[in-house]
């Protein structure tokens, strides 16, 4: 099959909605079919980002997107909602990895990939 | 893959000012003239409800009037419309009410799928 | 073109984008996700929708058991696993389309 | 006891929960506020269920104008202001329901 | 005013796994016992999806077993059962079933109610 | 009219779900009648409290937060969601005269208020 790349749009929290769950599962098998994976945080889901979420064995939100960065995916935060929610514009408050942008960034994802899942509430 | 130029399809199905996922739609579909995409807005289910003429659109009319200044197309199925009991003249201005081949005319064209 | 229908938790307009794709000759499957599972539930007001639709269907095995669904079902349904959802998506359709 | 219904979304068992309260001899009246005054719409599909309900109804007159559903109503409603809800929730009910 | 114990509800009418308020309402009510109130839990809409015997009930089985040790009460409304075509038989252990009444009864002896 | 307490479990996150505005109002007016108001922050309610949200002219959420506090409003943010969500345990990340306590505390505000609002999503 050919190798191809999946666009995510994530749009909710961590632990308060299953499509962080979900949306890590399909990461990770995408990436190891050797898809690439690039992903847009926006709304509430630049929370998924935020380091020090405590490791709740059955969800270690900051292993997980660590792992998924170092396994080849790219994430962005919306810089917008990074800031109106309090977290630092620089991504010092997100995974190594995750980069805080803008719309422009997302439109690039728009434009980069072959398929274009949004994680709803 | 290599950057592409593309249709893009915002696709709003949810209410106005109870949660903010229809107005951020508004402000992703601007964001796709970033990259010179082409996006559309298609309002279907209860998105229909936030594209009433009476409505406070104080958040989204910095979008509106730019996603209209780059000609891009405001669409909504005419279908969810007569669900909702909603004529075309309640409607703000530049609105196409699309049928089903207009509908599905729609998903063919677009390559990709944003969901607010 | 084929487009797969991504299904995490509000069927409306499900129905209509399905006619709609059919009306141009395109084909959809529907993949029910998370919540999206219960619409294949025996006590789903809109399970008929999906059946008379007559697409294919798939749901998330994870989904499906966690939610103790196994023996509700009354929509065919193919149960499938994260793998097979990214092959889904990637390979075998052309498009998602997120609700 | 009169209870006061807050239903600011999803209506669902509204309807089982009025006639509950009417069984047991007691009043029931329904405030909307944000999405919740979408029921009164004339697109709702379950505004029928609202006037056959026979209760008092008030709505957040913030939530109905900013919708822009003011010519749309079609549930008799009294509109009302943070103040006077303050005072419906703690002098003129004796409870709260939130849906 | 003066901490009075207290009978209180806990109506769940949302659906288990995809969002967390479900499962939280649980803890909620476990939480209830910390300072003597009665608590009593209420599944009506699509909460009765959430007390399927076949459900893995790992996310709450700690706080169902600590509610029921207290004898804590687990409701559920007939005419949601009836609306989501479940059977008792299909429910767990130690659930009461209420016709209209019994909702009613509710409503009125707990003072307090939280809703998830 | 009698003053009585106001009890509040506010279940979702600000900017995203009108229920923050709503609550802040309510609050307002509530307090000005002379009641009290005492709220408890469950689930993603505990974003509410975050400090250093960017000051969106139509949704000061910090300045409304501080405003309610000093005119009485007692808040709590359940401590298994903050932890969950990253923020410190000892309440640093939220807005001064926010306390991280646990269930009980909520059970206290149930056992102390005339009347018990719930902000669900």
């Amino acid at each position: 099959m050919n190798k191809k790349t999946l666009g995510v749009l994530l749009l909710t929290s961590p632990y308060t909605y299953q499509n962080s769950e979900t949306f890590y599962e399909i990461a990770k098998a995408a990436l190891e079919k050797g898809h690439e994976v690039k992903v847009f945080l926006f709304v509430d889901g630049v929370n998924n980002a935020k380091l020090n979420q405590e490791p709740d064995p059955e969800r270690p939100m900051n292993e997980r997107f660590q792992e998924l960065a170092d396994a080849g995916a790219v994430f962005q935060a919306c810089g917008l909602c990074t800031t109106a929610r309090g977290f630092d514009q620089e991504g010092a408050d997100y995974t190594p990895g995750v980069e805080v942008t803008g719309l422009t960034e997302l439109a690039e994802i728009v434009g980069e990939c072959d398929r274009f899942l949004t994680f709803v509430p | 893959m290599e950057f592409t130029e593309r249709s893009v399809l915002l696709l709003i199905r949810s209410k106005p000012f109870g949660a903010i996922f229809n107005f951020e739609g508004w402000r992703a579909s601007v964001g796709m003239f970033g990259m010179d995409h082409e996006p559309m807005m298609l309002f279907m289910g209860d998105g229909v409800l936030s594209i009433l003429k009476g409505m406070n659109d104080l958040p989204i009319r910095m979008f509106k009037m730019t996603f209209q200044s780059f000609d891009g197309r405001i669409c909504v199925s005419k279908k969810s419309l007569e669900a909702h009991n909603i004529s075309p003249d309640e409607l703000i201005e530049g609105v196409e009410v699309l049928d089903e081949a207009g509908i599905g005319q729609a998903f063919v064209e677009n390559e990709i799928v944003l969901t607010f | 073109m084929k487009a797969l229908i991504w299904l995490s938790s509000d069927c409306s307009s499900l129905e209509e984008i399905v006619q709609a794709l059919k009306s141009q000759g395109q084909e959809a499957a529907i993949l029910l996700v998370q919540d999206g599972v219960f619409m294949a539930d025996k006590g789903c007001p809109h399970s008929d929708e999906l059946k008379t639709l007559k697409v294919k269907v798939y749901a998330s095995k994870k989904h499906v058991e966690e939610r103790g669904l196994g023996d509700r079902l009354v929509v065919d349904v193919d149960l499938v696993d994260y793998s097979r959802i990214v092959d889904l998506m990637m390979d075998e359709y052309d498009k998602v389309i997120s609700l």
